[in-house]
């Protein structure tokens, strides 16, 4: 038994690192995309997490917002922004 | 404040914080500690509720009344969203040139999409007895029908998505949460208090009021969902903002 | 060694505050929310976590196996939601920074002072 | 019904009166609409005028879902409260309901199809500071906390043409979020030590440890949180940068009664959770948070001062109240805890009274710029005269229910630290010789006309835009009516004995850690006697002093040659502080964590 704890928590351990080295590039990303991208990462690290921490309920909200719903709002506000960009540059051709 | 300056008070500040954060951690019980009172009772009442998912028990009966201010939080984000991303008094509607989608929008949407479709179905078939629920089922549906549409083409989707609908269903889903609290008060019970028929343990039916408010969750957090990403789509792909608003100071 | 999974919590809610400080894209500051918010997860479901307990679901009502804590994880479920409609709130809000404003830079943004 | 079923409904009614507002808004005339939600805001002030009645001496018990105590334990969220408590959702519905009266020609902005929403996320505001005020769980308190703020941010940023309410409520998004993710951290921590998350419960459990470093971090993370919300300096940065941008309606509800929500919530979650035996010692919170509301007051007064956008005059006014709130509830002592509620009752009726004239001359002149409306007002005369009235109640102006609650608050701290009273004198003086000022300014035209001057970083609050549009330019009737009643109702606060009574009574149980957890558990227990909070000759005196200060400041700076120097030198640096910034705002976050961190170890 004591041999399966040991186990359970190295997968355990492994998860939490990954989740602290995704999260530490996350904050650490300077663009948005690529933050999104990151983050999206992050959303799957901590569903990992979660489902050895035996909780996967959380884990599949964490799948479903972490990893989708919050990179995907990042994206297309970035899209926006860059469309008001690209419309500034055209603007800015034609004058 | 001068970008130095400010790093320099966060490293001082960080440095405080993380002595003060490692030394509470030391007082912690040891990490997987056996004793977890709440949690014990926490057990122990959701097999007196017949509700076979302890989370659920705790989400949707036990503590019930945190449930319903966080889907009034997601209630009050989706007004929010309809107010704030409204198309603003200069601002017009661009028509949608087919197939505009940026290489890494399709590539994340195809990506993705059969894998949140195939666990939304599953979690919401099994509903409330294993992992899952309406929040879960809801969040992933919702977003695995937008990425389908992402990947694909966005008038398709407009065609389809009834938002006048899912608006008044995400109202419906978040009042009827609040009404349901009151059928305990009705019978002389408390509010929020499970006063249904609990059911067979283990059973669709068991657990009473549960079901019912899991299931007003989702048909909240489902439309809900859809209309809060609405108003981004709109925004990134269909408003057009006046000339001359979108230069600003920008650089 | 096991401290440690304690303590990730709290260099995550360091670094997501790092990256708030240093930022200079709104959009960014808010990523950089949603991270520091992902400590609160860790820390919730570290301190529910129960050495040998499976996840809080039972079959029937007569095997009583160890589980885990299931309130942490309510609680973590219900920080889930919160932190993901706050998110995009947020975002709604600095989207329309960025078209009002014609920035995400927060140095640039100079409306409000004194 | 019992008296405990009314205080969920408290909560429930607000939030499926905004279920229902959402969804049939757009199917009803507006008329409809406004009537719809005036009766349902109508219904939760109903409600908790008869708990009130009802709670009496007492304390209101409400264990949700049923799930009451089993062998001294229950699984369940309780609803506790005293007339403390009831007293602010009751203060917050009466002002929700004076706001939809105010605004009904407001926010036909958002499309037709959605033309319920507004009323709606005012009901959820209503709802999220209902739930803070009355719950006595924990998480239960950071859900409805995060509600409030949901909500505010998006009304915050209603008017999505302008880039200021845009960055107003972003900053106020962010800053709110990432300190109630800090209490969630010390939530945490306090449920790994306790295994409990009500107030009362995880307090008997604290009794067993002694007070060590997980306490200490508990404590601050765990008070991070109300403590932004309550704009404690240096948590107050986001607070001027918001409700200068809000619509009028919103500011009326931020500064009335959201951020006074903020400091109850530090003392209450102190005393009933911290101040037990092993706790965090009496001596230690008085210390520590006696000297952050004097800071917050001394640097909301001259920040204040300083401003010639009118809205962002009145909140950094709300920042130096709110010191002065928090020193009072930080005496610890039940006359300054009655005081002080006494005194956020009469602020809030004066404080949404001046925001709703504000209001109108924006409607009226497209501007809130003290310089630029100079002597435009004369055509507003009776928006004056409230102005003026608003602004002598600020500085604490005998009978007004400012002045009272600062009388008893001033006679507490009076027996402990004398100085305590020159604080309040000025902070008070100072905060309504800005709006007298103002008002003499805008609707007299006195003094010389102003000059811009460009040394220093301001804000001015001209070139706004409008909050209504429609064809008729009177100011509608109830954007002055209403603020008349606001101010009659802070009047009311300082005339009705019975309110000064039994406000004193609820201090009593307020500052009874041992009673309030008896009522959870359902002992009983003995309370002692109530203070007095009553009229005084010395607090009539000190109040007029403070009005004497008040005129002869603003007369000064009307009529005074201007002087440069000394102080000018002090001020500018403070000014620059205030920069706008959201990284800025972010390390001054981190940076009071820490300092709270190191000042409670160091008494420790």
């Amino acid at each position: 038994m004591n041999g399966s704890y040991a186990t359970s928590e190295y997968l355990i351990a492994v998860c939490v690192l990954l989740v602290t080295v995704t999260a530490t590039v996350a904050a650490l990303t300077p663009e948005p995309v690529r933050q999104a991208l990151v983050l999206a990462m992050l959303g799957t690290a901590l569903t990992l997490l979660f489902t050895v921490l035996q909780a996967p309920d959380v884990a599949l909200s964490q799948l479903g917002v972490g990893a989708a719903v919050t990179p995907l709002l990042i994206m297309l506000t970035v899209r926006r922004v860059r469309r008001s960009s690209t419309q500034q540059r055209d603007r800015e051709r034609q004058r | 404040m001068s970008r130095r300056l400010r790093l320099a008070l966060f490293w001082a500040a960080a440095v405080v914080f993380a002595v003060a954060f490692t030394a509470a951690c030391t007082g912690l019980p040891d990490f997987g500690t056996l004793s977890h009172p709440y949690g014990s009772r926490a057990i122990a009442a959701a097999f007196h509720q017949r509700t076979a998912n302890t989370i659920s028990s705790v989400n949707f009966d036990q503590r019930a009344f945190d449930t319903l201010g966080e889907e009034s939080i997601l209630f009050a984000a989706v007004l929010g969203g309809l107010v704030l991303l409204r198309r603003a008094r200069d601002e017009r509607l661009a028509g949608v040139r087919r197939g505009r989608v940026l290489p890494s929008t399709r590539m994340f949407g195809s990506l993705l999409l059969p894998i949140t479709l195939v666990t939304g179905v599953y979690i919401v078939a099994h509903g409330q007895l294993s992992p899952g629920g309406g929040f879960q089922g809801g969040v992933i549906l919702a977003t695995g029908l937008h990425l389908a549409y992402i990947a694909a083409d966005y008038g398709v989707l407009k065609a389809i998505r009834p938002l006048a609908v899912l608006d008044a269903a995400d109202a419906v889903g978040a009042g009827a949460f609040a009404v349901l609290g009151l059928v305990g008060l009705a019978v002389g019970a408390a509010y929020l208090q499970n006063v249904l028929p609990l059911g067979t343990f283990g059973q669709l039916s068991s657990g009473g009021l549960v079901p019912v408010i899991n299931a007003a969750v989702g048909v909240e957090v489902g439309s809900g969902v859809v209309v809060l990403l609405a108003g981004f789509l709109d925004q990134a792909v269909e408003i057009v903002s006046p000339t001359g608003k979108d230069n600003g100071a920008g650089r | 060694m096991t401290l440690l999974f304690f303590l990730a919590a709290g260099w995550i809610f360091l670094a997501g505050v790092y990256g708030m400080v240093t930022s200079r894209n709104i959009i960014r500051t808010v990523g950089c929310l949603a991270v520091a918010q992902s400590s609160t997860y860790v820390l919730l479901l570290a301190v529910g976590f129960r050495r040998g307990g499976t996840s809080p679901y039972f079959t029937d009502t007569s095997t009583r196996t160890p589980v885990v804590d299931p309130v942490v994880q309510a609680l973590a479920l219900t920080d889930v939601v919160v932190g993901a409609t706050v998110t995009a709130l947020l975002l709604a809000l600095a989207l329309q920074l960025r078209k009002r404003h014609g920035t995400v830079d927060p140095d640039a943004l100079t409306g409000l002072r004194g | 019904m019992s008296t405990a079923d009314l205080l969920p409904l408290a909560i429930a009614i607000p939030l499926i009166g905004a279920a229902f507002s959402a969804l049939v808004g757009s199917r009803l005339p507006r008329v409809a609409t406004d009537l719809l939600v005036t009766v349902w805001a109508a219904a939760g002030v109903a409600d908790l005028v008869v708990l009130w009645l009802r709670t009496g001496d007492g304390r209101a018990v409400s264990w949700l879902g049923g799930w009451r105590l089993r062998h001294g334990e229950s699984v369940g969220i309780v609803l506790v409260n005293d007339r403390i408590g009831i007293g602010l959702a009751l203060l917050t519905a009466v002002l929700v309901l004076a706001v939809i009266a105010y605004s009904w020609r407001y926010f036909d902005e958002p499309p037709a199809e959605h033309a319920g929403t507004f009323p709606a996320l005012i009901l959820l505001f209503d709802a999220g500071m209902c739930g803070f005020a009355l719950t006595g769980d924990l998480f239960n308190a950071f859900v409805f906390f995060e509600l409030m703020g949901a909500v505010a941010y998006a009304l915050t940023g209603f008017r999505i043409e302008d880039p200021r309410p845009l960055q107003g409520a972003l900053t106020f998004g962010v800053i709110n979020s990432l300190a109630a993710y800090g209490s969630l951290l010390g939530i945490g921590l306090l449920y790994a030590r306790t295994g409990e998350l009500g107030f009362a419960q995880i307090s008997q459990k604290l009794t067993g440890h002694r007070a060590d470093a997980l306490l200490l971090t508990a404590f601050v993370l765990v008070l991070t949180g109300p403590l932004v919300k309550g704009a404690v300096a240096p948590f107050h940065f986001w607070l001027p940068d918001a409700h200068a941008v809000a619509p009028t309606p919103v500011c009326m509800l931020l500064s009335g009664v959201m951020v006074e929500l903020g400091v109850y919530g530090a003392a209450r979650i102190y005393w009933i959770v911290f101040s037990g035996p092993h706790g965090i010692p009496q001596h230690v919170f008085h210390d520590t948070f006696v000297a952050a509301g004097v800071l917050t007051a001394l640097v909301g007064a001259v920040m204040c001062w300083k401003q010639r956008n009118l809205k962002r005059m009145l909140a950094f006014s709300t920042v130096s109240h709110v010191g002065m709130f928090l020193v009072g509830l930080a005496l610890l002592t039940p006359e300054a805890t009655a005081g002080t509620a006494l005194y956020v009752a009469g602020h809030a009726g004066a404080k949404a009274a001046l925001f709703g004239v504000t209001g109108a001359l924006l409607d009226r002149f497209g501007s809130v710029d003290e310089h630029s409306l100079y002597g435009r007002g004369r055509e507003l005369p009776v928006g004056g005269v409230l102005f003026v009235l608003g602004g002598l109640a600020l500085a604490g102006l005998p009978p007004f229910g400012t002045a009272l609650g600062k009388a008893v608050a001033e006679h507490a701290a009076q027996s402990h630290s004398p100085w305590l009273l020159a604080v309040f004198v000025l902070a008070s003086a100072a905060t309504g010789a800005a709006v007298l000022r103002a008002a003499l300014r805008v609707f007299a035209g006195a003094g010389r006309r102003p000059l811009d001057r460009h040394e220093v970083p301001e804000t001015t609050g001209g070139g706004e835009e409008p909050e209504i549009r429609g064809p008729s330019r009177r100011v509608p009737l109830p954007m002055l009516a209403v603020p008349a009643l606001l101010l009659a109702g802070s009047l009311a606060v300082g005339l009705l004995p019975a309110v000064s009574t039994q406000l004193a009574q609820a201090a009593r149980l307020f500052t009874d850690r041992v009673g309030y957890v008896a009522a959870v558990y359902g002992h009983s227990h003995a309370a002692g006697m109530p203070p007095a909070a009553d009229w005084t000759a010395e607090g009539i005196a000190l109040g007029l002093t403070s009005v004497a200060l008040a005129v002869a400041f603003a007369c000064a700076a009307l009529w005074a040659a201007p002087r440069g120097g000394g102080a000018h030198r002090v001020v500018a640096p403070l000014r620059r502080l205030h920069s706008g910034h959201m990284g800025d705002y972010v390390g001054w976050l981190i940076v009071g964590v820490a300092v709270l961190l190191v000042a409670v170890r160091a008494q420790l």
